[in-house]
């Protein structure tokens, strides 16, 4: 039966060896009255039915193979090279497990060994981890970082409005039970000086974004100086692909540094799976949650690759281990290592210039449309807000009924108070004609 | 083929990091487009300066991953009974669904009517997976099983607050319980009591009885255990702690052994997560990434964390669809990350559930025992096995002999290698010594199985009569034992100069 | 990592045979879909009793074949520079352009209007290799070298019989020349006269004008010569075989030398053939498929294997798109197989043409030459090199050393392999002692080479410290040398008996 | 550029050692009038639009994805399991050449031993090759074996009409120079008695296809002793799916057996890349064109495979050989041999049913509909001749038109006097539904 490779003489076979009549007698320790339950499920399919249905299941979705995405807020849509994805299809990485025996994993070992360091050079912090479950679990698990770090004494988080609020609800969610105490988005409309101003002795962090949701560069001269003088710790969420053009957070005196690495050779996949990562100073190692590999030799010298710093992960350190995490999201942090290794130094900076260089014409363009106005008050890179004629909801039903464009996020979702604001994501996957489209659209849009 | 050469300068580096490939000012153009658009200035103060990342050509990426993939044990290589793990075969078929262009291209943040199909396959694996588990309720958000136990964790917590609960703030967990379970628990708040296990490998009732009081928020047990075998009393077990007010969990990372055989929502249980990397097959990755979606009774639902996908218009007759959406559980846990879970991994769940039916999924834990119960039987004149009754689909065994003191589990395991079989998982469960958790998985032949069991009792003569091949073992692998502790001193994590 | 065990049962079995795994009755049942119409009755007279294959799970086929694949040296694990050959990189996009559904799914006898995209991209390939050769008309149907080289000497058949010219017998061909070439000849019904060549290593002009006779149908000469270099005379000997009414026949393997840096139809030849799985990176596929597009002047056209593809329809406008359709040319050698070619190295031919445009086709041959020419300038040192002389994309050394008589190229092949380097070509061209027939390729780094140079370096010393290290070579490959005589003497082609 | 890596760095620095300037500098014996012309190409273009460039051209055709296939006549639209294409993907398989060096290619090298001992089982024959271009050429090549057998004294060889067309025009195509003789095929009518009628001793082998072009299975009881008696070689030309289920061509006393691998596992692409097979007796072993792998061991007694009786080919005997065949199919020998293993033998069985079975529900509704006649005087396995009451080009136009079907194919083409016939092909691929669908649409389109 499918894989399962059992014949009638193997079944029997082993039965006999057992001592049993049948399959069913395996579970004489389970309740009988429970036991062999009815499943109502379908019945079996062959791979080329269900390969029909899942095509079917596919094609009722419009997307970005079919229709121009300017929609971002948390995930991008990149252009992915055809080479990360013939490394991931290989058996040997994908049907592999978490590298427990690293004499017969050093292929994974080794490639996480390398995806932390270039997410230690975009981030400008001297050590990664092998990855979170996404942005936002980073997050959450940097707030435990820093809780810890004052063994407890600091529970007060400062949230920055402009951080993505799902990394924020999801920090929420993570600690509930923790004691952690978050402040600073309730208004949704603090300044950078207003989350300063509620630094005090019980701040285990401040966090902010970089680039901000609403794709804003934020001015954070001082900020790290400011956060460290208060005895805090500063956390920076932050995307990966502006980093090959922007400064690093390292730079900007960040302690943590997290985010998504999604834009980075991973498709877009409705949501998931992603990569959270995870970057900090080499002090903070210690007290960081998840796999980390480090180098090492074997016992003839040969350079080798092992999981460190196991005595602080759950199955050694059980109720005492700082965070649960097992599996995490090894797949993803290879692709992204291929990614980065294969657009390379030059590569990625050239992606990053064209997604700064799109977002800016389309602004440019955006701003002309009458009924339609741009803030730009701050660099941005990606992304950008347009305060649109009318709702983002009926701006988006026209762009994708008549034009065939997947719109910007609609802000009012998250932020009540910016009705009718979109946020507008560009990469390099759109074209001019997509941009000239969406501007058109627009203009159809505004009349409504 | 072996990679290492017999260079004499390479002798020490089985495959150079792909920092080290490459030369200055190299790199692939044709991953460069060109800018149809005016270009904009850049904020050249906000600029940063160098970006130390690797120069090589797409050949240097591909010969470095591929063979950095060839250092790699995998289930596509052979055996790999990694006990707690289910590493079953991964049907090809599965990664081919999940990367049509109509899954793989769309965005998490899409109107609900652009991607009705998507939805539609969320939805039918939320009500196979509720159907399989006896739970009317559940959420695919978790990112893998640790999520599921976070998520069903904090909905016992929210649950309990709810009812002014407060002083609820234990949480049972059996000593033979993964570590995720007391990790989690001390996450969500709780403090975790272990409870012993008896002579049997079962939860000792009456250590259950005594910690069973008004404190009690719940408990967490694994079933079958993580010692492989079905608790005799869990009937009783759940009756004691539905007595005191407590809730009761089921890590359902061992469902391997429980599909079509039991519903745990139909013996008592209150939530549950799956693992959909191991139960499903949605594959390993070398660590990830997993899906550990969480169910939940109907008491429950309520709490779940969201979104979850529902029907928003049901479909007005039998050629219709419903109309499906996004929707929050009422009294939700919150959001457990960004977004709606690994979505790929439910493509390739849906994919694997379709395949089998209902035929195939009752055969599944039938054929995961038969295997686990055919090693015990056969392990058992060679191997203590310290809980020798029929087991799940996982059989423990200990990895040392009475007569050769200085050989351990972990000896065994690196022998294990030499015949090209990955070895099961050490010292785990931490009550069992020098334990070898031993999980064939369903997928694994008679034969596959038979010569398992020879190369075991080849390494136990082996023990006796050449330990040293097990102490210097591994042989045959890229690299010999390798140095944990000079790696946690040295710590070296990155290999390249932070400015 | 090493496949090889050291269960001694196995040890003489690197991998065992797909047939020698599974068991009798094993079948994967998601392969097997239900029958949905009425079933017909089998006329039982005609139907067949056993079927003698394998008998497996998905899982035992899919270890099997990853087992089998690590057993390979490839393009994607290392250095591969085997002479004539053209080893280069194969773009991954390329496999991913060539499986689009729409190209994949199409039938070949489809209705033109159908296949439009199709017949676009195959028009388009005749118009891109036209230019690049300077041929203004081209079939895409060979399959491979050997059989482009068949079109064209058919079509220089045709031509000569068309113009009464039945005396014309002879084919000449230098002794260079790949075994194809006078293999081709002798097919078509020619004679082939073998040319020798000069010290330099060009072709022996007074040979070629002794031979140079009303009996010659044509000559075919590979450019640059299979010993990597450009015959200085190649125009004078155009002339000659013009003059005497023979047409020209250029062998293109060679062309990742020419690209964008002479047009082989300008220099005079008539007839031409490419090998796309070489210079247009078409994966060679552990020995094919390829494709062998054979290019003709215009006065040739008509002698074409078809059908080919054309215009039937001009576009109307700028906007428009012409419509394309198959057109057999009107006095056709015939077709050289069924439909129309290896229609997916044609997809990934395109795909590379249009990656690279003018600028990277142009860029191609250049640096392939300068990677054939320093490692000659860099060998010369210590091996012979025979013609040493500014070679083209590859250059032939001699693989043995005066004062070690009993080392041979073979050695010196086998020994690379420890080093984890293919070996060159070996023993061709048959007109250099030894030869060992290096092709880098565009695709390869300096440092690739200059390691390859190191290696060279250190087999010379090797052959004279320690001549055994060569041959008892390779050691670290899955078998060690094997017998070919014993192979050919039991002559064991199938494992299965056959009844 | 591209693929190419060299730096400004490394050109400097190799041009030096050689000891030139520049590149150019490298092609001074290149004729100078026509060094370095000009390429009329258009210019580079990124992975990414290169991308979009192909799926444009690969949405502009009909495909099986999205239309119901009945065209068969030599290439078959089967399912393909996943794992085919998982293990085509493998670059240690696709990157590698010709087996020339053993020790670096026992992976191949065992492929296809397996390839061809699959094949002589499905044959009933004792060797096969490691494979030919496709059908046709094989077919030729077995010309040249059977004229070979008789040390050149026989030439004339007896095609029957009802082998496929194009493979009869090929074997025409590549004996136009050696002198053989076709005859029995020209009127397109000759039964099997008359071809039996012209076996004499100048006969080297009569030719018959099993099922025939026309999707019949021809009796050929005692016709390999007539030929044999006649002192000719019997070629079968045969589809290896049928071969599933019925009698083997070994059976019947076959001498050669060609015939086209697609249908095992090889997408239809539009006609290429396919596999030609051939199997012969081991007596005939040395006179067959191609490479041959055998059984062996290596120094230390393992056991190797190998390309054996080198000595028969190009490269070795040069002018001398029969066939100038290098290049070969390989790799989709190795799709073969795949499908084959993973298939199976219960599993290959149960395909071929499924064929035989739709093809004769098909043929059953289609003789039912007014106007058309299907021909089932012979049995048929999963092609037969439909009779249709106008030409079937126009009625093929409204199954693509009106009813998304790519029809039969069109036999006039082929055979003058077969007006109006249709040859329809079924595989496990079409369902019910579309065989309905069909039908459906063979009777709108009846009306004209
Ligand atoms: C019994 C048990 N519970 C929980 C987990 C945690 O699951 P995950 O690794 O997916 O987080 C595991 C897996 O390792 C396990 O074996
Ligand atoms: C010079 C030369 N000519 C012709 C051929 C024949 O090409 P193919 O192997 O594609 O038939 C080759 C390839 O091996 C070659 O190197």
């Amino acid at each position: 039966m499918a894989y399962i490779p059992h014949t009638d003489a193997d079944r029997t076979a082993m039965l006999a060896a057992i001592g049993v009549e049948s399959l069913d007698a395996l579970f004489d320790a389970v309740p009988e009255a429970e036991r062999f339950p009815r499943l109502n499920l379908p019945s079996k399919s062959s791979e080329m039915e269900t390969l029909w249905e899942l095509q079917a299941l596919a094609n009722a979705n419009a997307s970005a193979h079919d229709c121009a995405m300017f929609l971002g807020a948390g995930a991008y849509n990149h252009y992915i090279p055809s080479v990360v994805n013939h490394i991931l299809m290989r058996g040997e990485f994908y049907t592999a497990y978490t590298p427990y025996q690293p004499e017969m994993s050093q292929g994974t070992l080794q490639a996480i060994f390398e995806w932390q360091s270039m997410i230690s050079v975009l981030t400008g912090m001297e050590a990664a981890n092998a990855s979170h479950y996404d942005g936002a679990t980073s997050l959450a698990e940097a707030v435990t970082v820093a809780i810890a770090q004052s063994r407890g004494k600091r529970r007060k988080i400062i949230l920055s409005p402009n951080v993505n609020p799902q990394y924020r609800a999801v920090a929420r969610t993570y600690h509930q039970g923790s004691g952690a105490r978050f402040v600073g988005d309730k208004s949704g409309r603090a300044t950078l000086e207003d989350l300063i101003d509620m630094l005090d002795e019980t701040t285990a962090m401040l966090v902010v974004q970089y680039p901000n949701f609403l794709g804003q560069i934020e001015d954070f001269t001082g900020l790290a100086k400011k956060v460290h003088d208060a005895g805090a710790m500063l956390c920076v969420v932050t995307n990966p692909m502006m980093l090959a053009l922007f400064k690093s957070p390292g730079e900007l005196g960040a302690d943590i540094v997290v985010g998504e690495g999604q834009s980075l050779g991973i498709p877009l996949s409705f949501g998931g799976p992603y990569v959270g990562f995870f970057a900090t100073k080499q002090e903070y190692v210690r007290k960081t949650a998840g796999r980390i590999v480090g180098e090492t030799q074997d016992a003839e010298g040969r350079r080798a690759y092992v999981m460190t710093l196991r005595p602080r992960e759950q199955d050694i350190r059980r109720e005492k281990a700082s965070s649960n995490i097992c599996t995490n999201q090894g797949l993803m942090a290879l692709a992204a290592c291929v990614y980065l290794s294969v657009v390379g130094k030059q590569g990625l900076r050239r992606v990053a210039e064209l997604c700064y260089h799109k977002a800016h014409y389309a602004a440019e363009k955006m701003a002309q449309l009458p009924g339609y106005s741009v803030n730009t008050t701050l660099p941005f890179f990606q992304e950008f807000v347009v305060t649109c004629p009318r709702p983002v909801k009926d701006i988006n039903t026209v762009l994708f009924e008549d034009h065939n464009i997947i719109g910007g996020y609609d802000l009012s979702k998250d932020y009540p108070d910016r009705a009718n604001q979109m946020l507008v994501a560009l990469t390099e996957t759109n074209t001019k004609a997509e941009i000239d489209d969406l501007v058109y659209g627009l203009a159809q849009a505004a009349r409504g | 083929m072996e990679t290492t050469t017999t260079d004499t300068n390479d002798a020490k580096i089985i495959e150079p990091l792909i920092y080290d490939l490459g030369a200055p000012g190299r790199y692939v153009s044709t991953l460069m487009p060109q800018c149809d658009v005016p270009e904009s200035d850049l904020p050249t103060d906000l600029i940063r300066g160098d970006l130390d990342l690797p120069e090589v050509s797409e050949l240097d990426v591909v010969r470095h991953f591929v063979n950095l993939s060839q250092l790699n044990y995998a289930i596509d290589k052979g055996f790999y009974p990694l006990g707690s793990c289910t590493m079953k075969y991964n049907p090809k078929i599965d990664e081919d669904t999940a990367r049509l262009p109509g899954f793989a291209q769309i965005h998490p943040l899409q109107d609900a009517n652009t991607v009705q199909g998507a939805l539609a396959l969320m939805y039918t694996v939320q009500q196979w997976l509720c159907e399989i588990a006896g739970f009317p309720a559940i959420s695919l958000q978790p990112a893998a099983g640790a999520q599921g136990e976070f998520a069903g964790i904090l909905v016992i917590r929210a649950y309990h607050q709810d009812r002014g609960g407060i002083k609820r703030t234990k949480i049972l967990v059996p000593n033979s319980a993964h570590g995720t379970n007391p990790a989690t628990s001390t996450m969500a708040g709780f403090t975790v009591v272990e409870l012993p296990s008896n002579a049997d490998g079962d939860v000792d009732l009456d250590a259950l009885r005594r910690e069973a009081d008004d404190t009690v928020a719940g408990m967490m047990i694994t079933v079958p255990s993580t010692l492989g075998i079905f608790d005799k009393n869990i009937k009783e077990i759940i009756e004691i702690i539905h007595g005191c007010g407590g809730l009761m969990y089921m890590d359902g990372a061992n469902m391997n052994a429980l599909l079509g055989v039991v519903k745990p929502g139909e013996l008592g249980f209150d939530v549950m997560h799956y693992n959909l990397h191991k139960t499903f097959s949605t594959p390993h990755g070398g660590g990830g990434p997993g899906s550990g979606p969480c169910a939940v009774t109907a008491e429950l639902a309520d709490y779940l964390p969201g979104p979850i996908v529902g029907i928003v218009e049901p479909a007005k007759d039998e050629n219709d669809s419903p109309l499906y959406g996004w929707i929050t559980p009422s009294r939700s846990v919150g959001r457990l990350k960004a977004f709606h879970g690994n979505f790929g991994m439910h493509v390739r769940a849906y994919t694997y559930i379709r395949l089998h039916g209902y035929e195939g999924i009752n055969a599944i834990s039938r054929h995961a025992v038969l295997n686990a119960n055919y090693l015990r039987v056969n392990l058992a004149s060679t191997y203590k096995i310290p809980y020798n009754r029929m087991c799940g689909h996982e059989v423990v065994i200990e990895g040392h002999f009475e007569n050769v003191p200085d050989i351990h589990a972990l000896d065994i395991s690196k022998r294990l290698m030499d015949y090209n079989i990955h070895p099961p998982t050490n010292y785990f469960p931490l009550i069992v010594p020098e334990a070898l958790l031993i999980e064939p998985t369903e997928s694994e032949s008679k034969e596959t199985l038979d010569r398992f069991i020879d190369v075991m009792k080849t390494i136990a003569t082996e023990a006796h009569e050449q330990p040293d091949l097990l102490h210097s073992a591994p042989h045959i692998t890229p690299v010999g034992r390798v140095d944990e502790v000079l790696a946690a001193k040295q710590l070296v994590l990155c290999c390249r100069p932070i400015a």
